[in-house]
């Protein structure tokens, strides 16, 4: 097993009464899996994947559980090793490709910075390999994109930049945060599409979180529902889309519009 | 930024053709007969239309020729000629001593951000921006010149006769003008940091495995300085509102000193000349820091 | 206009000078588009980014200059809902201030006792309650916003109902509330509705009538049902096949 | 009426250290200011050669100036000018500024181009510059300097305002209003005004704190308040001759400046970090 997280438990301490955001979540993530988070606003399902990812916000909060990594502990490991690990091992692609990318560099220098910090190659070797992934992102006329700042690209071809930079130093996680949400219909089923080949050809695993149930039932294997903090029901996508046993998962999956173009 | 040179002279000069009184008559005084007053403003071309006295002033302007002083009978140029560099001077050093002395300090801001010394770092700054840079000036006067002796109150030194004095001298009052203004732009880039550090793209580079001092040098300064350097541009035009108030304190024969007397004796040609020499100063320093700001911010079209 | 029909546009254009670097350059938004809005209907429009589909609504609301064409519209006080419930209540006043303002402005004047029970009883009719009139936009959820939005855009009882992409910022269950209670007020009341929006799943069950637009040009349009059956043009395809509907 | 609602909410819902300070200080110096309208220690002006130089004492807090006045009394007398040229300052700078801030940001297109221009063309001079022109026109004295500072004051105003009307105008509950029929001038102060009343009244604040170095700055200069009047300013210039032999004469009406400017300043903190 790639991953495996154990009773997860985050609580804030900020505001006046504590806030518990993940509640006992427990799942494991195998090698070359697309494992789905499904869950409203508030259910937990990003801060859930920020955990994995070693991206929790600073604020003051109780952190109980494991998540086991290569016999290591990620909630408990020191920042440095933590460091070694984040965009190395584990990379993460975000949900507004607008505002993710840096405004005032260069696409080739963001897409570089994880080989950067964690191989040592030279300068050419680092291009050869950012320009090569720019090509397996599909997208075309990589070299003007290499030398272009984000604000010259659409919102999908930043989200393909985005991948690229997640996927440059050929992690073994990639965590993809609603990374469609803010893209056209076309544009979304072609990132959808990019992320499928990329997971048959790389075997790299992705946590794939989403609100939208019809995505998630496209492209991941196994599911997770979560509620409040709390998981509802998870296991083999098709399934649960097919006996959902939770009367919130029901409740979720009716309410997809559906399309019966039978009658 | 020539539109604004334009708009700038046409406002300088209208607001100088609103003046009650007739020059002629101030040049000759009240007892002139009026033929005597005619026959001058013929001379003078004061009959002519007004737009084509504007351009004819603008065309003489351009060569250098800002007409005579009404008491001193000598051209602006000869009197105002000398005095011009002292003053760009002083505004250089402070401009210099803003962007030498804000960017260590914030930056040390904001490594330390809510610890203690950023506490105390915020609160010294808004006292230091409070303080009006005359009397920051006398202050100095007071501790270093009186008290310590470091420089010798009023003893300004030509830039003709020994430059490094000329520069030593004027060090003092640009400390002056440029520690409110240092003040305010530590304030502004510590706000800017602490904006910067909640946008995304911070989250995708800590992703990366970047450290936090990686993420502030290699991500967030550059991000950060922008809305400095806007900041700096409008802070040129007071310095120089500030170095024509603290030559009175150093009294230092710059252009403020000659401003205020030619407006106490209402000789209007110097007046109209000082101040279209000001604001063309503070618009070439806003072009440069113009410029700093494109090369910063590529959504800037070039 | 025939009839029954409430809205009608025949060869709409609309484009406007955008400056790339110093130059001006004219881009066009809506193309010759001819459409119309038939009495007691719910229009779908639908369209990616880009393809104009909020600057029709606009133009319906006549708040756009047209460069060609026209728009006959028999509507005297169209309204509009909006995507982002957080920009669209006033975040400074009450929600009883803000469904009041309708009635304060419209033609009919009303007593300040007669303003205060009609808020009232709009707020039941969206499935709020009366202990909202004293709340700020900021204290409630995107769901309970867009139900005042409705309730707020029905107090001048418009001929025309123009929803921009309302639910689309909604989680999912609250979509279907929303969307169940627009169809309540569409059926009680016989309002019009032009219902923009991107998700063709949603508007399957929701419209009557769905309008393709893609560029500044209407590609297709029909009864859900046919459309989607059997769509003629590429774009139509590439649209349902990417919303994973055939 | 619900303007003066907004304010009073405004008021309480702030309690950071900033407006609280700034709060306290502002509020001694205006009391002084009130204080100094009816009873001051020594009558500002009366002259006692015997006296002349002392050293601050119980009975000259401040200490005498070179013509044996009495440096509090003075001072007091010197803060209340300045806080009514200050305040006359705002008054005439925001008023305009806001309503030409408004029309640009509400309207857009031509008018606010023309009006940017303008503005552009006015930041070339430092206000305090273009007070000494309209000083030089109008000649020095105290409401000819409250005219020129008002006025110099005016474009700063006008872009924060523009640029608070920018962010709202383009809000869909000003398309919604516009489509219920509100009229333009409904929209502008009864929609969108309140909205950025904090941004307007920080920037008031800063206005304050601008106005008083301004009109500090003049006086210095000799063509603001004119002698026999106290003036922060002028104290401060007369006393600067006297720096060696009686630096108080100097140092308090600085400090007291100081007080006002940190006051305003950190009201606007204050304010500014609570919205």
């Amino acid at each position: 097993m790639l991953l495996e997280i154990k009773n997860l438990t985050i609580e804030f301490h900020d505001h006046d009464r504590p806030e518990r955001v993940v509640e006992d979540v427990s799942f494991s993530l195998d090698k070359g899996e697309i494992l789905g988070i499904v869950g409203e606003s508030g259910s937990g399902k990003s801060m859930t994947a920020l955990a994995v990812a070693g991206l929790l916000p600073r604020k003051k909060m109780e952190k109980s559980g494991e998540i086991l990594f290569e016999e290591k502990n990620l909630l408990t490991l020191p920042r440095h090793d933590l460091r070694g690990l984040q965009g190395d091992e584990i990379s993460v692609i975000f949900q507004e490709p607008m505002t993710a990318l840096n405004p005032t560099m260069k696409i080739g220098k963001q897409v570089e910075e994880a080989l950067l910090l964690h191989r040592h190659m030279t300068d050419e070797e680092r291009k050869a390999k950012v320009m090569e992934w720019l090509e397996k992102v599909e997208l075309d006329d990589s070299e003007r994109v290499y030398e272009a700042y984000p604000h010259e690209l659409s919102g999908g071809m930043r989200q393909r930049v985005m991948i690229a930079a997640a996927m440059v130093s050929d992690p073994q996680i990639l965590i993809a945060d609603e990374p469609t949400t803010a893209l056209d219909v076309t544009v979304q089923s072609q990132i959808i599409k990019l992320l499928l080949k990329i997971n048959k050809d790389s075997g790299v695993s992705i946590l794939f979180i989403s609100h939208d149930l019809s995505l998630i039932k496209q492209i991941t294997h196994n599911v997770i529902v979560m509620q409040k903090g709390r998981i509802v029901e998870q296991g083999d996508t098709d399934e649960i889309f097919l006996h959902p046993k939770e009367e919130y998962t029901k409740k979720l999956i009716s309410s997809i519009p559906s399309v019966d173009l039978r009658k | 930024m020539l539109l604004t040179l334009f708009g700038v002279s046409f406002l300088v000069f209208a607001a100088f053709e609103i003046i009650p009184g007739d020059p002629a008559i101030s040049k000759l005084g009240t007892d002139a007969t009026p033929e005597m007053i005619a026959a001058l403003r013929e001379q003078m071309g004061l009959n002519r239309p007004f737009i084509v006295r504007y351009f004819d002033w603008l065309g003489d302007c351009i060569r250098g020729d800002f007409g005579r002083s009404y008491s001193y009978n000598r051209t602006v140029i000869s009197m105002i000629g000398d005095k011009l560099p002292i003053t760009v001077t002083m505004t250089i050093i402070s401009m210099l001593l803003v962007i030498a002395v804000s960017i260590p300090v914030a930056l040390l801001l904001a490594k330390y951000m809510g610890s203690t010394i950023d506490r105390a770092g915020y609160i010294s700054n808004q006292i230091l921006m409070a303080v009006p840079s005359f009397f920051l000036g006398i202050l100095i006067t007071y501790i270093f010149g009186l008290t310590l002796r470091f420089f010798t109150p009023g003893g300004y030194i030509s830039y003709r006769q020994n430059f490094a004095g000329f520069i030593g001298y004027l060090l003092a009052p640009s400390v002056a003008i440029a520690i409110p203004k240092c003040a305010m732009s530590v304030k502004l880039l510590r706000s800017a940091i602490l904006e910067e550090w909640n946008k995304d793209y911070v989250r995708t580079a800590y992703s990366r495995g970047n450290s936090t001092m990686q993420v502030m040098y290699r991500h967030v300064l550059k991000n950060a300085l922008i809305p400095l350097i806007t900041f700096w541009g409008m802070a040129v035009a007071d310095m120089i509102a500030g170095s024509i108030v603290v030559e009175q304190v150093f009294n230092i024969p710059g252009l403020g000193r000659i401003l205020l007397t030619s407006i106490s004796n209402r000789d209007y040609p110097v007046v109209e000349a000082i101040i279209l020499l000001i604001a063309v100063v503070v618009i070439v320093m806003n072009l440069i820091v113009d410029i700093l700001y494109r090369c910063i911010d590529p959504r800037i079209s070039k | 206009m025939a009839e029954d029909i409430i809205v009608k546009g025949t060869d709409v254009t609309v484009s406007f000078m955008n400056k790339v670097g110093n130059r001006k350059e004219k881009k066009t938004v809506l193309d010759g588009l001819d459409f119309d809005v038939r009495r007691g209907e719910i229009l779908g429009l639908a369209g990616e980014s880009g393809s104009g589909k909020s600057t029709l609504a606009k133009a319906v609301l006549g708040m756009v200059p047209l460069e060609r064409g026209k728009i006959e519209s028999e509507v005297t006080n169209p309204q509009m809902i909006f995507q982002d419930p957080y920009s669209s209540l006033n975040p400074a006043k009450t929600i009883s201030w803000i469904m009041q303002e309708p009635l304060k402005l419209g033609k009919k004047k009303y007593s300040s006792e007669e303003r205060l029970s009609k808020v009232e009883e709009m707020l039941c009719e969206v499935g709020l309650d009366a202990g909202y009139m004293q709340r700020k936009p900021g204290e409630l959820s995107g769901g309970q916003r867009q139900r005042i939005c409705i309730g707020t855009a029905l107090m001048q009882a418009p001929g025309l109902l123009i929803a921009d992409e309302p639910v689309s910022a909604l989680d999912v269950t609250i979509q279907a509330q929303v969307l169940d209670l627009m169809r309540e007020i569409h059926r009680k009341k016989k309002l019009t509705i032009l219902f923009i929006s991107h998700d063709l799943r949603t508007m399957y069950n929701f419209c009557d009538r769905v309008m393709i637009l893609q560029k500044g040009k209407i590609v297709e349009s029909g009864k859900p049902y046919d459309l989607y059956r059997d769509p003629k043009e590429p774009y139509t395809r590439l649209l349902l096949e990417s919303a994973g509907i055939i | 009426m619900a303007f003066i609602k907004s304010i009073k909410k405004i008021f309480n819902k702030y309690h950071g250290f900033n407006f609280n300070a700034g709060l306290v200080i502002t509020g001694l110096i205006f009391i002084i200011a009130l204080v100094g309208c009816f009873y001051t220690p020594y009558e500002p002006t009366a002259m006692n050669v015997s006296i002349r130089n002392t050293a601050p004492s119980l009975a000259h807090i401040f200490g005498c100036d070179d013509s044996g006045r009495d440096v509090f009394s003075r001072v007091m007398e010197g803060i209340r000018n300045t806080f009514f040229i200050s305040t006359m300052t705002v008054l005439i700078g925001s008023g305009f500024g806001i309503i030409l801030g408004a029309a640009a940001g509400y309207y857009g297109g031509k008018f606010d181009e023309i009006l940017m221009r303008i503005n552009d063309a006015l930041f070339a001079f430092p206000s305090v510059l273009l007070a000494l022109v309209i000083v030089s026109l109008l000649g020095p004295g105290f409401l000819n300097v409250t005219v020129a500072l008002g006025i110099a004051f005016i474009p700063s105003f006008a872009r924060i305002v523009r640029s608070g009307f920018k962010s709202q105008v383009n809000m869909d509950y000003v398309q919604s209003a516009r489509l219920m029929g509100a009229g333009d001038l409904r929209i502008i102060f009864v929609h969108i005004l309140p909205n950025i009343l904090p941004v307007l009244m920080s920037s008031v604040m800063i206005g304050f704190n601008n106005a008083v170095l301004a009109e500090a700055g003049l006086s210095y200069l000799g063509i603001g308040v004119q002698p026999p009047r106290a003036s922060l300013g002028l104290m401060l210039k007369d006393g600067q001759a006297l720096l060696a032999t009686a630096p108080w004469n100097a140092l308090f009406p600085g400090m007291v400046i100081v007080l006002m400017v940190l006051g305003f300043a950190l009201l606007s903190e204050g304010i500014s970090e609570a919205s």
